[in-house]
């Protein structure tokens, strides 16, 4: 990983040429930072040469296409997009097929271990350890009098995200190990999603995600996280990686950028772009005004 | 064979009593379903309307829901357009397509080739529209991009690939529809002695026309309607939509922003609102369609 | 088999059959239907008679699960070896159910002529009054062309039919019973008309009137059953019928009315 | 008037050549454009079946496309169970209500009323399918789990709601096939004087049963690749689908699975492979219900 | 207005007018058809047969834009206080177009007997015989009556429909042209049964036969442009008609056939 200052970057690729179109596509989780980012960035700007005079009078045009994290790396390397936006860490054959890349990291994600606020066993324990949340999510216990024997005899009923996104492989490789998530938890198809159908069951448990959590916790406690090996999921723990359950958000782009698209991304890595990435409840990945890279 | 005297009792004792309640029942029933889906969306649009006037809402086109610092504004303007102009012009396209293959089916092919194509047809209508999305964004999208047709996914994309999804029903109501038209006038033409097409042109597609409205109205409000396909092709800008540019449907607004919204937060009926616009606007466009059809007759 | 034939031929039937499903509607039937000349099919009803007009034009072949044999021969001209729409166009039929279009009765005038490329609408509007008027139609429609075909009554779409039919000028006219919701006014109105248009076309001619078959027919054919009875010329049939079925059969007409 | 004369030219000049060339173009377009979704899918689906057996892919119950230590395995008869129950239960639900809503609006409402509620009608079908879904989340599963009818998303929430979705289309088609039968038929009925129910269930009603069956067979085609809606409401697990517990729809699959499988990949040629499977169902469904046409017509 | 009535007035209509749209179809028309008689209205093609019999059983009101004034009454009860189903239970219709459901010929014809109760399958069976023979149509289907009645003739569909109609016992039977597309024995065949009918049921029949309106008439009315031209017990109407329009009317008949 390396970083280097908004300044610094822009006069290294002042020579880049220009572009007036750029198109992200990809994972869900980012999107509605970049769409957000795209379209203040284009309002206050309108043109190009508003944001560089430098640059010429184009339409400032930024494109963001949800789509998937697959769809974000196979749409950059078709070339139907700039850049593909990730919410998980490449996989080595795709870092091969895609040679000359980098990677911008704008965000952390981390996954909560969370029930309905309803459930009695938030007042009894407030820590899971891996084995138990293993355990729970394979199909090894079933009811909840099974976790704890003063909890009423309810199924579990376990939530999930889908097999392909990232979520599901970071749960798989922090918690499940070689165990396979039992084939009766409900896939989700956000984390949004994930986390009103928990809100919506009592006895619910799912791995919503930090920023889902959060919000859905915002007008109220509907749901309940517990700590994780005695790690409460917080911003602090999630930044420094001490709260384990968590992936990378970013987009990743070949070669160098161009002028404008790096004063895009010098955008995203500004203030602003921090307090969006905050805003939907995520944690930022940088500090503002450092581009955070990794090729 | 003393009938008469059954006749009367029989008479109160049938159908409008239980087969007319039966059905009262039903109607009941499904009144009661529709009426539930429209004012729950109604009713979690409500505080929006409260909340913001209808001509900023509708006129303005800044769409900045979640105040990031400078402040939110809720503009759909650019949506509605980019909404009428996908459906209308894959309605276009469709129609274009269905009726030449409306016409082949019904008054070229045979009972039995047309019976033989229909499945293939239903088995269009079936595919799902993710499936669809993906083709658009993989085939179709790449392609103008390719071809330096367009620079991005595009209005032109998205309802090129609408209209392949709602062709399928296009086709199958219209065909059906001059079969039935054909039965009662090609005789009638044959007499008369002139060939297939002129009767197809003078007599039959004239007559089908009354025919077609409805299909149309509901393709065009399926299409309105249509989310993930045009999610995923159309470019979700929300710019002022143009043929080769970008724009963003309001389903495809609800589909992006309702899984994020904070429930109860004012984005969240915000987009209900548009919800319920684009049932407004569906319900305007069907109104002028059929006058426009009784005008026609006339 | 026909002798007294006054015309050649325009119109030869041979050995024809017509099937519908695995049932026979009509029984190696062969005749002539001379040229210039009115020939009356009589018969009593569901012997075959629509059936056997609608084999002649092909339109039959439209029906499901029909099929037929034998050759229909147009002024030496083997039917089968032309396409459907041109025997179509030469030979013209009227149903014995009117069918008009649901159009205006402007239009189903002009839907022919229109065809036929004659677009000038005042030639258009002389030949819609004069065909209106032979079968006396225009003094009850002249101020509602513009309104549905439909909304006539059942002898007005009869008469219109026939009057839409003489738009067109066919090689060979066939009628299917079409003076049957008619009272005798328009009846004579009609007979006079195909009278007078026989000298220039070939008339085959469907009907239950025997008295009309009498005032019209230069030949006749009776068919029962699906095959032909007897068949001559008009005199020969109503004077002295060789078949005694025959001469029940028009003899029972003469007394009925 | 010679027009004997003019006939012959026009008969070659006219029609058989124009018009049936511009519709033959029209045909051979629409065939390319539909070949090109089936090739694509079952093109994609192609590297699939070639390494998977076909038994493996419809009678395997374990699906796992990626590998994260404990192999792969891609069965789908799981998905094929519900997505099949799902949309059988909606066709019944829908048909229920359409028949009673259609007879309603084709014979007891006047011509002026029905035309009155046919734009409510489209209203419905346009509303986007991610509203469906998220009244199907929030109304239907939340008061599902709250009454303890079932613990989570079932397979009965989502083929409740995915029948309100195909409703409008069904009440739509039915009820102008029904005012088609009713107007050739209900004369006659009436003068040998029967009641007005009595002719809709002894000769109406049967009538326009052979024009229900190919709006229906659509219907379920559009059951079974609906998305959105089912896809937040059926619960998506693997199990076997039961009504009142959670099942997985191919469509819902897919839509899952899609955005995240990396192009190229195993899972991905899987999910076409699914695909492909869901359009030979509905193929296959398609050709039974004509049969089953025929026969009753017979 | 009436004086040599024999029968009790069995329908009484009252100044009833019909309207098309604007167009007026009927004009103030009164008369009565006596009870177990027959009543015969004659009138031009157009003049509005057809519209009145509709407008009695109020078939009439199911057609778009259409308007009746005045008062039909039977058996001195006002039809416009029943039901519209209760009036056409008791006042039948036989169309002047034939208008078989597309069901078989046996479903045809039990249809309105299964409304009436009679399932029993060898009762049905002997009243379907006996209503096809009366017509004459026996003997054509018999072994086809699985068969789809629009698989049959013109004429024979016209006595389908007669046969059908005879399985119900309205009070009065109207029938408009019955015998159109009939030859002469099929003719007298319903004509007899018509007339044995009457002596249990009112009969009104439409018909542009003036030979079986002579044969069948108790009653007669004569019907012009939508107004009664005359109207009188058949005696007085074919032997000393009082209007010359009349006179004419029927005269124009007898010298066509
Ligand atoms: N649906 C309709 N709309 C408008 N005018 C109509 C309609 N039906 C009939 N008419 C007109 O009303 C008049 C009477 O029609 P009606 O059918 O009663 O005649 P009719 O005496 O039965 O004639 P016919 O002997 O030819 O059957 C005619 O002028 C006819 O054109
Ligand atoms: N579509 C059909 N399918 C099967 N049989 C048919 C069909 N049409 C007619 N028939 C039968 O073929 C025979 C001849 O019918 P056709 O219509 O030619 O009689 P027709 O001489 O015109 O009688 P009518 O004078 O009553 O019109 C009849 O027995 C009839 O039942
Ligand atoms: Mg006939
Ligand atoms: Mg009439």
């Amino acid at each position: 990983s390396s970083t280097s200052t908004t300044q610094s970057s822009t006069s290294q690729n002042a020579s880049d040429g220009f572009k007036s179109n750029i198109m992200f596509c990809g994972s869900t989780s980012l999107y509605p930072i970049m769409s957000s980012l795209a379209s203040s960035f284009t309002d206050t700007n309108a043109t190009w040469d508003k944001v560089d005079s430098s640059f010429p009078k184009d339409n400032v045009s930024i494109y963001v296409a949800p789509g998937g994290s697959g769809v974000g790396v196979s749409a950059l390397k078709d070339g139907t997009c700039d850049y593909g936006m990730v919410a998980r860490t490449l996989s080595d054959s795709e870092k091969q097929t895609l040679g000359d890349y980098t990677e911008y990291q704008v965000a952390k994600d981390a996954l909560t271990v969370s029930v309905n606020a309803q459930n009695p066993l938030c007042d009894i324990v407030d820590n899971l350890d891996t084995d138990t949340i293993r355990a729970i999510f394979d199909g090894d216990l079933t009811t909840w009098n099974q976790v704890d024997p003063s909890l009423p005899d309810q199924k579990i009923q376990v939530y999930i995200r889908d097999l392909s996104g990232g979520a599901y492989e970071v749960f798989q490789k922090t918690i499940m190990g070689d165990k396979e998530v039992t084939s009766s938890a409900t896939q989700s198809a956000s984390m949004t999603e994930l986390a009103t159908n928990i809100a919506n069951n009592p006895w619910a448990i799912g791995y919503a995600g930090y920023g889902a959590y959060t919000k859905a916790n915002k007008s109220g406690a509907v749901l309940h996280a517990f700590k994780v090996n005695g790690v409460e999921p917080t911003v602090d723990t999630i930044k420094d990686g001490s709260y384990t359950i968590q992936r990378p958000v970013m987009f990743v782009g070949k070669g160098t950028p161009t002028d404008s698209e790096q004063a895009f991304i010098n955008y995203v890595f500004s203030q602003k772009g921090y307090d969006v990435v905050e805003a939907n409840g995520y944690i930022p990945a940088f500090t503002p005004g450092t581009v955070e890279t990794s090729k | 064979m003393a009938l008469n005297a059954q006749h009367r009792k029989r008479l109160s004792e049938h159908a409008d009593t239980v087969c007319s309640l039966a059905i009262r029942l039903i109607v009941a029933a499904s009144c009661v379903i529709v009426l539930l889906v429209f004012v729950y969306i109604a009713y979690e649009a409500f505080p929006f309307f409260q909340a913001v006037s209808l001509s900023d809402f509708l006129g303005g086109t800044k769409w900045m829901p979640i105040d990031f610092g400078n402040g939110t504004s809720y503009g759909i303007a650019n949506f509605i357009g980019a909404t009428l102009m996908t459906s209308g012009l894959a309605v276009a396209f469709a129609l274009l397509i269905a009726i030449g293959a409306a016409l082949f089916l019904s008054c070229s092919a045979s009972t039995r080739l047309r019976q033989m194509i229909y499945p293939f047809i239903d088995m269009l209508a079936g595919v799902p529209s993710v499936i669809f999305g993906f083709i658009g964004l993989v085939v179709v999208v790449t392609f103008f991009i390719n071809k330096g047709i367009a620079q991005s996914g595009c209005v032109l994309a998205a309802s090129l690939v609408l209209a392949v999804m709602i062709l399928p029903f296009l086709v199958t109501s219209m065909s059906e529809s001059i079969v039935k038209v054909k039965k009662q006038c090609l005789p009638a033409s044959q007499a008369l002695g002139v060939d297939r097409w002129y009767a197809v042109a003078h007599s039959i597609l004239p007559l089908s026309l009354k025919f077609f409205i409805p299909s149309i109205v509901m393709a065009f409000g399926r299409a309105m309607g249509e989310t993930m396909a045009v999610l995923m092709i159309i470019g979700n800008a929300n710019v002022a939509p143009t043929l080769l540019g970008k724009g963003e449907s309001i389903a495809s607004l609800i589909a992006l922003e309702m899984g994020g919204a904070v429930r109860g937060s004012m984005q969240y009926h915000a987009l209900f609102a548009a919800g319920f616009i684009l049932m407004v606007l569906i319900f305007v466009i069907d109104i002028a369609m059929s006058r426009l059809l009784k005008k026609m007759q006339k | 088999m026909e002798q007294q034939l006054i015309h050649p031929a325009a119109l030869n039937i041979d050995d024809l059959s017509t099937y519908y499903h695995q049932q026979t509607a009509l029984h190696h039937l062969s005749f002539e239907a001379p040229a210039h000349a009115i020939t009356v099919i009589i018969g009593p009803s569901g012997c075959g008679k629509s059936t056997l007009l609608k084999t002649i034009n092909r339109t039959i072949e439209d029906e499901e699960d029909t099929r037929w044999d034998g050759t229909v021969t147009l002024f030496g001209d083997d039917t089968k070896k032309m396409s459907k729409e041109e025997v179509h166009t030469k030979i013209g039929l009227v149903f014995q159910t009117p069918a008009p279009f649901p159009f205006s009765i402007y239009r189903n005038m002009t839907y022919a002529l229109a065809y036929h490329g004659m677009h000038d609408k005042q030639q258009q509007c002389s030949i819609i009054e004069e065909k209106l008027r032979i079968v006396g139609l225009y003094d009850e429609v002249y101020d509602r062309l513009k309104e549905s075909a439909c909304a006539l009554s059942g002898g007005q779409q009869q008469r219109l039919c026939i009057a839409r039919a003489l738009t067109v000028n066919p090689d060979v006219l066939m009628l299917d019973e079409p003076c049957s919701a008619l009272d005798s006014k328009s009846t004579h109105a009609i007979e006079r008309t195909l009278k007078s248009l026989s000298k220039t076309t070939t008339i085959v001619l469907v009907t239950h009137n025997i008295g009309q078959a009498r005032r019209l027919a230069d030949k006749v054919i009776y068919l029962s059953d699906g095959s032909i009875v007897e068949q001559g010329s008009a005199q020969q049939m109503f004077t002295q019928p060789r078949d005694p079925r025959t001469a029940e059969f028009i003899d029972d007409i003469g007394s009925a009315v």
